[in-house]
């Protein structure tokens, strides 16, 4: 376990700079979510910490150490692939000793350290089993054990719940989030899913184009965004201009509706589309030729507002969110 | 890391064999107090790798002879021109090819004198034209033979006595003629009645060996081929060496042998010392041995070519001297092939490819 | 019924076909050599004769040892080469790899008699002496693409993730190579090898043409002895030689039938 | 990391630069020279092979040759490929060693088992009289058939491994994914497994197709009096006739079919090559 610093860290490939100049510090123990839409740079990042690629500038911290010059095969830092990466020859045990055996450690310390992790991820029923007699999310769970056996400095999860359905996924979230806790392993975890990393993780960093756009805890990103880019891919946002020509966002649920024109209405529009999804139900509204989405939550069955219907929209000044000139 | 491990085993693997391969001469060359090594280049099975004659010669003269195998007269000049010196102390060119390894300097002049057999071979041999140039002697002729027509005496009761047998419809199907320019060339020139050693009209030939294409079975190329097809009644008449159809005769096979009326085509092997050979002395042993009267009469009955040595020819049965064309009836007979240039050559090679692919 | 039909009977009917077929002259030459004809002719009688005569040819017998030691030497030369050269094509360019791999390729499009002949022309042109190393160099060329042949696939299937997690573990190359690498690609290193021996087993231009005087091989025996017709020792010889390949995969099977399945059959989920 | 990685391929392209290329350069520089003596350098071999008709003749006879004994081979090897890897379970490790074994025994022997077995009154000419499906004699030996047989013989059993090593990785799943989208076996075959296949097709047919145009022991046996293909000239320069010069020509003009026809293959190959 260890602090992480990275500083200025960049790599380019040909002309291409995939990752520009990211400074991150994490604490010990975080468990840290790096977000962002494919080929925005966030697998080179990870990858970069891990050791298999070098980065072109910058520098990376566990703890004092820089470990740029350090080989993968140095760094102890656990890992779980989007394809697992499950050694096919090996069973479930020899997979979870593979790291172990590299340490050179004794057959009894190795043996009792497998039992230990395996049982952590309830695996013990199926330890003589080979990769392909399990099933993803079995795989899923035998990878993760391998990763945390060697008791990593760090851990670093690259999509590695994305090839499972959502049920299956949202069980392993909060399994992973359980495990992650009692194991106190500093983590970075790549996704391009908002929900699992605001799920999982105490510090979210949103990457786009090599760049760092923001990063904060689930909260403050998700309240505070920093721009439309941050807002609109962390969750769902309208965005507004105000009169003295800044442009702001307000997240849906954050919009109320009336049928009747009130007191402080910003907007008014013609309901377009209603959605219903059993707790909240969305409106679509134009509004002046743009579509504002607005949530609700059903707290009591309501029912009055209809497709075709005028409406009004007032929210908070609170609720806008200022954003950065683009 | 990996990469560094492998290249230096890889490197490993590359010094080893480098070891390996100069661990091999050095041993050579340390025998220097070795019994020497006499490297003879001979067809396989061609009387002189005869183990018991090697086991004799080299129990004598305390030496160890080394067979390298040729599989034809120009790969011979091909192991000659790449040999280094010392690599081939013997070799045995026939006389197509003999001239073009003498104008090439690949061969020791030779001193009769240290042959105490010499004096046993017929004159004819004694004076072999294209083992000499400039009146110095390259080579000593050793077993002479035909390429004549070989026939199953189940199914031709008489001996043939035209080469034409090979051209007859009759036997259609069941003719195999060998697949060789030389052979080719001068067998139709026989029946054509030109000098099959100077054709004077190679159009002709070439009309002539197309017309009798269809009439074979197939061209052999070895004689594995043909003595395989002759046993197995695929072929009733062919073209064929003396030998080969002696030793298949005292195999049992119903194979008769005759040099036709109009002739056939007559071959002298001879041996000649390498140049460069680093032991001239063994090498003209092993020639005195090689055609000693023992050893020609004793190879010579048994079902190989026939003897330059006079005394051992008249020792062989006439009959079976007859039998197998090795008497002076074929010899007379018989057109010797004779060196020919790499223009005429090239140009019967490509005449019999061209017969091939028609 | 329509099923086994499909995935039993004809598959396994087609496979036997094509068996027969490749057997049929193999049995033909098995046979012959307990005929005692000379030259193979039928009707058919057993003998052993050529078998005794087999037994006392010692020139036979050690040139097909001197086949065997060259075909294994040749063999693992060309598996060690061509698992380097497959793990670093990966890295390569594509056009640079498209040359590399044309390049390895090149020697089965050359009759092995002309590259045999250019080597010796070679090896004279430097003035060296002819020797097991220029034997061994031309077998490994001529079998390298055969072996390359069945490990470029399975390189291609290979996760390059596996190797990175196992770097990730602490693993050194070496170990990650012995112990991730090799046993992803140990079925194609076994069939390359395999590949590279047959063919250097079975090679007579390159050795005719480079073998120092007074060693031979199996190939160059039977060659030099067609001139006048070779005798059923050949076949002979040929047939102890597929009984104890035969015999040898029958024990190694046995032995290690069961992880040879694992490792083939890890592969897939 | 990656520059190192490439250091890999270098011995294997150093043993191919200096035991292959340098010494063909020899034989290139030969294929250059008149044989007449004179050391110039001429074209003369080349316009000698384009110019005879007979060359052509061959040339065209050995192509066709070996386009027949390619698309024979790929009608035994293909289905027998398939089989292995997607029907025979523990059986398939044996069939192919079962494929290789053969290899074992040489390949002139082979060629002669073939020339005993085929010729009249030969192990099949007697099988066929006996069940009574021909009359008198097969007449098959010292045809082009006969060649063809010898040769899809002495080459199919690489194209089943080619084949076979790229359908083990056409992953089964794609297959069942395949027909849950309602496609029958064949679509399922021609529209999935054929297509993933096809690198190890392509090269299959590479390494039959090459070295047949260049083979002369097969024809020579088997092929009779018209068995004469653009290998056995070649074979027949180098060692019937010093002709060196020309031989090495006719070997070069060759090689340069092959490399277009490997081109134009590969293309094919790459087309169908995702990875």
């Amino acid at each position: 376990m260890a602090n992480i610093k990275l500083e200025n860290l960049t790599k380019r490939f040909g002309e291409n700079t995939v990752v520009d100049r990211v400074n991150i510090e994490i604490p010990n123990g975080t468990l840290v979510s790096i977000l962002g839409p494919s080929g925005c740079g966030k697998t080179t990042l990870l990858r970069m910490i891990a050791g298999f690629e070098t980065p072109d500038e910058g520098s990376i911290f566990f703890d004092q150490d820089s470990v740029v010059n350090v080989p993968a095969n140095k760094r102890n830092i656990g890992m779980v692939f989007q394809s697992y990466a499950l050694f096919p020859h090996m069973t479930v045990e020899e997979n979870v000793a593979y790291g172990l055996q590299q340490r050179k450690l004794s057959k009894e310390e190795i043996d009792a350290r497998v039992k230990q992790v395996i049982d952590t991820v309830h695996m013990k029923e199926f330890q003589k089993r080979k990769p392909k007699q399990l099933s993803g999310g079995q795989q899923q769970r035998v990878a993760l054990a391998r990763a945390l056996a060697i008791s990593p400095r760090l851990l670093l999860l690259d999509e590695c719940l994305s090839a499972l359905d959502k049920k299956l996924r949202v069980e392993m979230q909060t399994e992973l989030r359980k495990i992650l806790e009692e194991s106190k392993v500093t983590t970075f975890f790549v996704t391009h899913d908002q929900e699992e990393a605001m799920t999982l993780s105490d510090f979210i960093v949103v990457m786009n184009k090599g760049i760092i756009e923001q990063m904060g805890t689930p909260l403050e990103v998700y309240e505070k965004p920093k721009n439309k880019f941050v807002a609109s891919f962390l969750g769902k946002a309208n965005f507004f201009q105000s009169e003295d020509g800044t442009s702001f966002a307000v997240r849906p649920e954050k919009i109320h509706l009336s049928a009747e024109e009130q007191a402080g209405a910003r907007q008014e529009g013609v309901i377009t589309f209603i959605t219903y999804s059993g707790n909240i139900t969305s409106y679509t509204i134009e509004c002046d030729g743009e579509a504002v989405l607005c949530e609700k939550q059903n707290v009591q069955i309501r029912e009055n507002l209809k497709k075709g219907q005028k409406v009004f929209l007032r929210w908070d000044k609170d609720s806008e969110i200022e954003l950065a000139d683009e | 890391m990996k990469i560094k491990t492998l290249l230096s085993l890889f490197l490993v693997v590359i010094l080893v064999f480098a070891l390996a391969a100069c661990g091999g001469q050095t041993a050579e060359e340390e025998g220097t107090d070795e019994p020497a090594t006499l490297t003879v280049v001979n067809w396989k099975d061609y009387g002189s790798d005869n183990a018991d004659f090697v086991a004799a010669f080299e129990a004598e003269n305390n030496c160890k002879i080394v067979h390298v195998y040729m599989s034809s007269e120009e790969e011979l000049l091909t192991k000659l021109k790449t040999a280094k010196d010392g690599d081939i102390d013997v070799c045995l060119p026939n006389c197509t090819i003999l001239p073009s390894a003498i104008n090439d300097g690949l061969l020791l002049e030779l001193d009769t004198t240290k042959l105490t057999n010499f004096d046993s071979l017929y004159d004819r041999f004694k004076v072999q034209e294209e083992s000499f140039k400039d009146g110095k002697m390259y080579s000593v002729p050793w077993v002479w033979g035909s390429t004549a027509i070989a026939y199953n005496t189940d199914e031709i009761a008489a001996p043939p006595s035209s080469v034409s047998i090979l051209f007859d419809p009759e036997y259609a199907g069941k003719i195999a003629i060998r697949d060789d320019f030389n052979d080719a060339v001068m067998l139709a020139a026989i029946v054509l009645g030109q000098d099959p050693n100077n054709p004077s009209d190679l159009d002709a030939i070439k009309a002539k060996l197309i017309e009798q294409k269809p009439l074979n079975k197939t061209y052999w190329k070895t004689g594995d081929e043909f003595s395989k097809l002759f046993a197995g009644n695929q072929v009733a008449v062919g073209l064929m060496w003396s030998g080969q159809a002696a030793f298949m005769k005292q195999d049992g096979q119903p194979i008769g042998f005759v040099v036709p009326e109009d002739g056939a085509i007559g071959w002298v092997d001879t041996w000649g010392i390498a140049k460069g050979s680093q032991n001239p002395d063994l090498a003209y042993k092993f020639i005195d041995a090689v055609i000693s009267e023992e050893f020609q009469y004793d190879w010579a009955s048994t079902g190989g070519p026939a003897p330059v040595n006079k005394d051992a020819g008249e020792q062989i049965d006439p009959v079976y001297a007859a039998s197998c064309g090795m008497d002076e009836e074929s010899l007379n007979r018989l057109y010797f092939m004779q060196y020919r240039t790499d223009d005429v050559k090239k140009a019967w090679n490509e005449l019999w490819t061209e017969v091939k692919a028609n | 019924m329509r099923k086994y039909f499909t995935d039993q009977l004809i598959p396994t009917v087609y496979a036997l076909m094509a068996l027969a077929f490749l057997y049929t002259p193999i049995i033909v030459l098995m046979v012959m050599g307990f005929n005692e004809s000379r030259y193979n002719t039928l009707p058919f009688s057993f003998s052993l004769e050529w078998y005794s005569a087999l037994a006392k040819n010692e020139v036979l017998i050690n040139a097909a040892i001197n086949s065997f030691v060259l075909a294994l030497i040749t063999a693992l030369i060309c598996v060690v080469l061509a698992t380097m050269f497959v793990l670093g094509m990966k890295t390569l360019s594509r056009s640079m790899e498209g040359l590399f791999r044309s390049l390895i390729m090149m020697p089965m499009s050359i009759p092995w008699l002309i590259l045999a002949l250019s080597m010796l022309l070679f090896i004279r042109f430097l003035d060296l002496d002819k020797n097991m190393f220029f034997v061994v160099a031309g077998h490994v060329v001529i079998s390298l693409p055969y072996a390359m042949l069945s490990l470029q696939a399975r390189i291609q299937a290979l996760d390059p993730a596996l190797e990175e997690m196992s770097a990730s573990l602490g693993a050194s190359a070496l170990s990650t190579f012995r112990r991730i690498t090799v046993p992803a690609l140990a079925p194609a290193i076994v069939a390359g090898g395999f590949l590279a021996f047959m063919i250097s087993f079975d090679n007579f231009a390159i050795s005719y043409f480079l073998i120092p005087a007074g060693t031979s091989t199996l190939p160059i025996e039977i060659q030099s002895s067609i001139k006048f017709g070779f005798t059923p020792e050949i076949n002979a010889i040929s047939t102890v030689i597929i009984g104890v390949s035969l015999l040898c995969l029958a024990i190694v099977g046995l032995i290690m039938g069961s992880s040879i399945e694992n490792m083939i059959g890890g592969k897939k989920k | 990391m990656k520059k190192k990685k490439k250091l890999l391929t270098f011995p294997s392209i150093i043993v191919l630069t200096v035991f292959a290329i340098l010494p063909l350069i020899i034989m290139l520089v030969y294929s250059f020279q008149s044989d007449s003596g004179s050391s110039g350098v001429t074209l003369e071999n080349y316009t000698n092979f384009f110019l005879k008709s007979v060359y052509l003749k061959l040339t065209y006879r050995t192509i066709i040759n070996s386009l027949a004994v390619t698309i024979i081979s790929l009608i035994i090897s293909y289905p027998l490929a398939y089989f292995m890897a997607k029907k025979f379970k523990g059986l398939k490790n044996i069939v192919m060693i079962l494929i290789l074994i053969p290899f074992f025994t040489n390949q002139l022997v082979r060629v002669y088992s073939w020339l005993i077995f085929l010729q009249d009154g030969g192990v099949l000419n007697s099988f066929l009289q006996s069940v009574g499906l021909i009359e008198g004699s097969l007449g098959i030996l010292f045809t082009q058939g006969a060649v063809v047989i010898g040769l899809v013989h002495a080459f199919f059993p690489y194209m089943v491994i080619t084949i076979y090593l790229a359908l083990e990785r056409v992953d089964n799943s794609l297959l069942e994914a395949s027909s849950s989208l309602g496609a029958s076996k064949v679509r399922t075959f021609f529209q999935v497994v054929l297509p993933l296949s096809m690198p190890g097709v392509v090269t299959g047919i590479m390494i039959v197709f090459v070295p047949c145009l260049g083979t002369f022991v097969e024809p020579r046996i088997l092929g009779g009096v018209n068995g004469t293909v653009i290998g056995t000239v070649i074979e027949d320069q180098f060692f019937e006739i010093y002709g060196w010069n020309f031989g090495a020509a006719i070997a070069f003009v060759l090689f340069a079919m092959v490399i277009i026809s490997m081109t134009g293959l590969s293309r094919i190959g790459r087309r169908y090559d995702n990875e």
